[in-house]
């Protein structure tokens, strides 16, 4: 019997053994920070500090500019300097709040609940939402939005994801090393907003002490598994995840809650204890900074709106012949233009890649239709269809292909012998249709 | 009756593959190469053609037979058959639109291309000229539509991929349909010999 | 249809021989292009006889224009064209039955060709007699070209020779390789090959035709 | 703020940021070697002919596609491999004998390469767009076109200086035309038939002959993933099975499976050119039906056919196909099937 998983998905070399090995440590104060006022899915918020305003540690600085939202708090305590458009990890320009560190590292007043558990369903949902937390796996979407299901999709399971399939990132392999009792407080607490009895913990194999931690922090909590998955990208989509743990397939374009299942990741289940244990807003998370082209590769506790090149400069700045640097994984990540861009709620890890091995996009050759990216397509379409009508700019006949059931996952170009950048293709295609 | 009914699949099987219309006898060119550009009125086509064939062998034979031959006025068959066809479709024309003007919205517009389509016209004359019975006319008109329905559908299929393909310039559309057919007719050089009639 | 009538005559048999030739530029009546081209002379006899009923059949209409009444008129073209064709027939199978074996099948179906109903509906039952001939003709000598083209290379090609009608039932083969040098070329894959290339080689030229005229008056345009 | 100084020669590029070392050059130059068991046998038993015969397949493929990229003004594209395996397989498929000045035959090797590269797989859009297999295609032309000159069958004499070898027919060759039983009784006894075939000591096309070398080789690609066992299976499976249930004199079920599968251009078709990604369907269940359509068609043809082999004309007929199997067998989209049978329910 192999271990739970689904049809498809590559193998890439995992390389977290870079800084799988680096506890996670503090980052030093910065002395600036700029904090997006967007970094979930869903609308931006909308200041409610004004320039030269003084705000301390986990205050609120933006408010939810909508129902799919959450409000940003100050990860320092200091001074407002600036509210106006910085660029982004992902380049885009957004409005952001600088604040200047008075390095007093004074907290807003929090409210403690000792007895979380105690706490009112209500009272629990207010608290998560309050804190501002969001999906920390990358997708940052507001989790008290997904707390709160139509009443038509009854959700009876909750799974966290421990996957971690992105090669290089060890984030929420620390957290699960150093704090799987946290992990698991935090799954009991969305269990209890849910009304659910079942959870799940499902973790990749390739990270076997995880799986131990986890089951023992586990140990006597009813209804709580911890499962042991097959080592393969994509596994921690969401999606993939639902149909190894639960056996369950999500419709195309649907939502985990078409098949009763809310997935939250290990580091926003650490969130949402702290939110409801301490009343601790989102203003810091795991951010593992690796890959070959860093001298010290490391898993820092860093401040949402530290700036990236800080990041780096903490883990002993670059090795000679740097050539990319990534927010994210390897696989779905964004490469970035520039280093001068913060630390945001969904940052999971600053990976950086030497000269050597990276692919310059324009040399690609013809599909030689081997069908590898349809082997290797977690969600069963054909990639190399979809790349080459984008590639003609026949964008609508790429929907009869399933185009927007596409999450752009990147198997299909990981394997591509020609190196089709089939997801850029996928992209620009999805970018000129509408769904 | 064994030995008739080995006779007949034999026949439409050579109808079909072996001395396939489109690949051996060049007939129906025209339409083969003006609908096989999309899958979709590849298949109307197919449809349309198959029934309107054995339709008009079966006509075509009865009329032949019983009027023509014992008249001895064989040599005014090209215009009868071609009377019977235009007749067949301009009733079948008329019938489709009163019962299913679905159909007919979808097929009718075949119809008409069929008339002046000579593959049509070649059934009853070779049915004619090879003195086959009413059975081996109809099996024969079925063989061919069959025949014909292949050649269209994998045309349209080819060519709906080759739409995505960089065909050098002069060779785009027509000429390379006609190179196609004529690869496509050298791999069914392979089918030669398989039945002696 | 009556910018036709101010046309020359030359220029409307031109148009029936470049502008819309039939097979190359029209890709109608395709099938015998294929079928009986595998020797010059059947090519040659094939495209005459289409010259021959195209003429006849946009005379007769061209003739007869004003007495047909509209709604009967295409069931009549029908049977003026299957009427010549009959004819053709009958004088293939009288002066050259050896001929008349080969390409009889498709001479029978000249009926069925889309080009000779189309010009009688486009062109002869709308005008007068002499441009009706002049297009008949430049119709049937663009076929004949076409036909002559296409047998000439796929017996060069595929026999290595080329057999030359010297007259209804006479003949002479010029012999240029004693071995046959590409078989196929004489074979159906064969035909559909050679109709593919030599109607690409007609994009080609005009094509270049084109940028040539494009780039004489574009200066002018300046 | 060393990290800032380095900002704009940062690389910036979509997702994902790892590729794996597979290139499509990789591929074809693997399958080359892959195939090299299979051609140094046929110069074993075939002599230098074979080696010059194929050589000049793959010169004239080669030159033909840059010469044909270089009047289209296309980026050059030879050092895929893709041209040279042509040329290869093409080689592999044609009897060594076309070696001959008197007559002259050398010209066929030439002109079928024009045939695969330019006219099957360069005028469809070059590589990754054509529908049939060009090798195949220039094969089959060459067969039509020139008979004779493309049966002449050497026996194979295990010396590579023969240079006028005798002639003989092929054992699929002796099987149509004369039975079984002639077959045997030129091999000796049935044992020695198979172990010739096995080793490829038989009258046949340079790299055909020898099973036991394709074996190596297809497996050798299995192994490496570079094919999966559906198509060769899929066609190795129906002809053994056709072959034994219809091929036998003595009514059904009499037939030899095993000198079938071990004849012809079997194992080099089922291997090395069903297997072709750009002329078979990508979708593994339609390469099961294409595959069983191959072997079915080659036995068809080689049973009741006008040709004793039907290897080559069952693979291009399938070609034809392969784009409408992939039609009919889209992929289904995770969880299509359980909404399907939801909205059921």
């Amino acid at each position: 019997m192999g271990l739970a998983t689904f049809k498809g998905g590559i193998h890439p070399p995992d390389k977290k053994i870079l800084s799988a090995n680096s506890p996670i440590t503090e980052t030093k104060p910065p002395k600036i920070i700029v904090i997006p006022l967007s970094q979930h899915a869903g609308a931006p918020c909308k200041p409610v500090v004004s320039i030269g305003q003084e705000v301390k540690k986990g205050e609120m600085i933006g408010e939810p500019g909508g129902f799919v939202s959450a409000p940003v708090h100050s990860s320092v305590s200091g001074k407002v300097i600036a509210i106006a458009e910085f660029q982004n990890a992902m380049g885009r320009m957004v409005n952001s709040v600088v604040i200047e560190n008075d390095l007093k590292e004074e907290w807003t007043a929090l409210r403690d609940s000792p007895d979380y558990l105690g706490l009112s369903v209500e009272e629990l949902k207010e608290k998560i939402k309050a804190a501002g937390i969001v999906g920390l796996g990358g997708a940052a979407f507001p989790t008290a939005v997904k707390l709160m299901p139509p009443k038509e999709k009854p959700i009876d399971v909750v799974i966290i994801n421990g996957a971690e399939c992105e090669p290089y990132l060890t984030a929420d392999y620390r957290l699960m090393i150093e704090k799987p009792k946290e992990v698991i407080e935090g799954l009991k607490i969305l269990m209890k907003v849910l009304g659910v009895s079942k959870g799940f913990v499902g973790i990749e194999n390739n990270k076997p002490d995880a799986v131990q931690k986890m089951q023992e922090a586990a140990k006597g909590e009813s209804g709580i598994a911890v499962l042991a998955l097959e080592v393969k990208y994509p596994q921690g989509a969401e999606k993939m995840l639902i149909k190894a743990v639960a056996g369950r397939e999500v419709p195309p374009r649907g939502l985990p809650m078409d098949v009763g299942a809310v997935v939250q990741n290990v580091g926003t289940a650490l969130a949402i204890y702290e939110a409801a244990r301490f009343g601790k807003p989102l203003i810091e998370r795991v951010v593992t900074v690796t890959g070959e082209g860093i001298k010290e590769p490391k898993n820092l506790m860093a401040r949402v709106g530290t700036k990236i090149s800080e990041l780096i400069d903490e883990c002993g700045g670059f090795k000679d012949g740097v050539a990319k640097v990534v927010a994210g994984g390897p696989m779905m990540g964004f490469a970035l233009s520039s280093l001068d861009v913060p630390v945001t709620k969904g940052t999971s890890g600053i990976l950086v890649l030497p000269e050597e091995g990276v692919m310059h996009a324009e040399d690609f050759g013809p599909c030689i239709r081997c069908g590898r990216c349809i082997d290797v397509c977690a969600m069963g379409l054909m990639p190399s269809m979809l790349s080459i009508l984008a590639e003609k700019g026949m964008y609508e006949d790429a929907k009869a292909y399933n185009l927007f059931d596409c999450f752009e996952c990147g198997s299909c170009a990981f394997v591509c012998p020609s190196k089709r950048p089939i997801v850029q293709l996928v992209r620009l295609a999805k970018s000129m249709v509408k769904p | 009756m064994g030995h008739d009914f080995t006779k007949l699949f034999e026949l439409i099987v050579s109808a079909s593959l072996i001395n396939n219309f489109v690949f051996t006898r060049f007939l129906g060119l025209c339409i083969f190469f003006g609908v096989s550009k999309k899958m979709e009125t590849a298949v109307g086509m197919s449809i349309t053609f198959i029934s309107v064939m054995m339709i008009s062998a079966a006509v075509s034979w009865v009329i032949f037979n019983l009027v023509l031959v014992p008249l001895e006025i064989t040599f005014l068959q090209i215009i009868v058959f071609i009377g019977v066809i235009a007749g067949l479709v301009q009733v079948s024309d008329t019938i489709m639109r009163k019962v299913s003007p679905g159909l007919y919205y979808k097929l009718g517009i075949y119809l008409a291309l069929i008339s002046t389509n000579c593959i049509i016209l070649a059934v009853p004359l070779i049915n004619a000229e090879e003195k086959y019975t009413f059975i081996q006319s109809l099996a024969f008109g079925l063989g061919s539509g069959l025949g014909f329905a292949l050649a269209l559908i994998i045309m349209a299929s080819i060519r709906e991929k080759l739409e995505l393909a960089d065909v050098p310039a002069p060779f785009k559309g027509l000429p390379m349909a006609f190179v196609i057919t004529g690869l496509i007719a050298l791999a069914f050089t392979g089918f030669s010999g398989l039945i002696t009639l | 249809m009556s910018s036709h009538s101010t046309v020359s005559l030359k220029d409307q048999v031109l148009n029936g021989i470049i502008k819309e030739n039939t097979i190359f530029k029209l890709a109608l009546s395709l099938c015998p292009s294929i079928a009986v081209t595998n020797s010059l002379k059947n090519g040659i006899f094939m495209g005459g006889a289409v010259l021959f009923v195209q003429v006849m059949v946009n005379t007769t209409i061209s003739l007869m224009r004003n007495v047909i009444h509209p709604k009967v008129r295409l069931p009549i073209f029908m049977l003026v064209i299957s009427g010549w064709v009959t004819v053709t027939q009958m004088l293939m199978a009288a002066l050259a039955p050896e001929v008349n074996a080969k390409v009889g099948l498709y001479i029978a179906l000249i009926v069925a060709f889309a080009s000779i109903l189309a010009r009688a509906e486009m062109f002869a039952s709308k005008n007068s007699l002499l441009p009706s001939m002049a297009d008949g003709l430049g119709m049937g000598i663009g076929f004949l070209f076409a036909l002559t083209t296409i047998s000439f290379f796929r017996e060069l090609v595929g026999k290595g020779s080329l057999t030359v009608p010297t007259g209804l039932a006479t003949d002479h083969v010029f012999t240029f390789i004693n071995t046959k040098p590409v078989l196929l070329m004489i074979l159906p894959a064969g035909g559909f090959f050679a109709v593919g290339i030599l109607m690409a080689g007609f994009n080609w030229i005009n094509a270049r035709a084109a940028a040539k005229a494009a780039a004489k008056t574009a200066p002018a345009a300046h | 703020m060393e990290a800032t100084k380095k900002e704009h020669e940062l690389i910036v590029s979509v997702s994902p940021h790892v590729k794996s070392d597979e290139t499509t050059s990789r591929i074809m130059w693997t399958v080359c070697l892959a195939l090299l068991p299979a051609f140094l046998s046929g110069v074993y038993f075939f002599g230098l002919k074979a080696l010059f015969i194929t050589a000049l397949c793959v010169l004239s493929s080669v030159i033909f596609e840059s010469l044909y990229l270089k009047v289209v003004d296309k980026k050059s594209a030879v050092g895929d491999g893709s041209g040279f395996l042509t040329g290869l397989l093409l080689g592999m498929n044609l009897p060594a004998s076309l070696w001959s000045f008197s007559p002259f035959t050398v010209h066929i090797p030439i002109i079928a390469s024009f045939v695969a590269i330019v006219i099957t797989k360069q005028l469809f859009g070059g590589l990754g767009y054509n529908v049939f297999n060009p090798a195949l295609i220039g094969r089959a032309f060459a067969l039509i076109s020139w008979p004779r000159a493309m049966t002449i069958w050497m026996t194979p004499t295990a010396s590579i200086l023969a240079m006028d070898a005798k002639t003989t027919a092929t054992p699929l060759g002796i099987l149509k035309e004369e039975g079984i039983a002639k077959l045997i009784e030129v091999f000796g006894d049935k044992v020695s038939l198979y172990e010739h075939l096995l080793a490829g000591n038989r009258a046949g096309s340079i790299g055909e002959t020898s099973v036991i070398a394709l074996l190596i080789g297809g497996l050798f690609l299995l192994y490496k993933k570079y094919i999966t066992w559906h198509i060769p299976v899929a066609f190795l499976g129906t002809a053994a099975v056709i072959a034994w249930v219809f091929g036998g004199k003595e009514g059904v079920l009499t037939g030899d499976p095993l000198i079938h599968l071990m004849s012809g251009g079997m194992m080099l078709g089922a291997w090395f050119m069903a297997t072709d990604y750009v002329t078979s369907p990508s979708m593994r269940k339609a390469q099961l039906i294409f595959g069983a359509g191959c072997g079915a068609l080659t036995m068809l043809i080689r049973l009741k056919g006008g040709f004793p082999e039907g290897v080559m004309f069952a693979i291009l007929i399938m070609n034809c196909f392969a784009p409408l199997l992939d039609r009919g067998f889209r992929s289904k989209v995770f969880g299509a099937v359980k909404t399907a049978k939801e909205i059921k329910k």
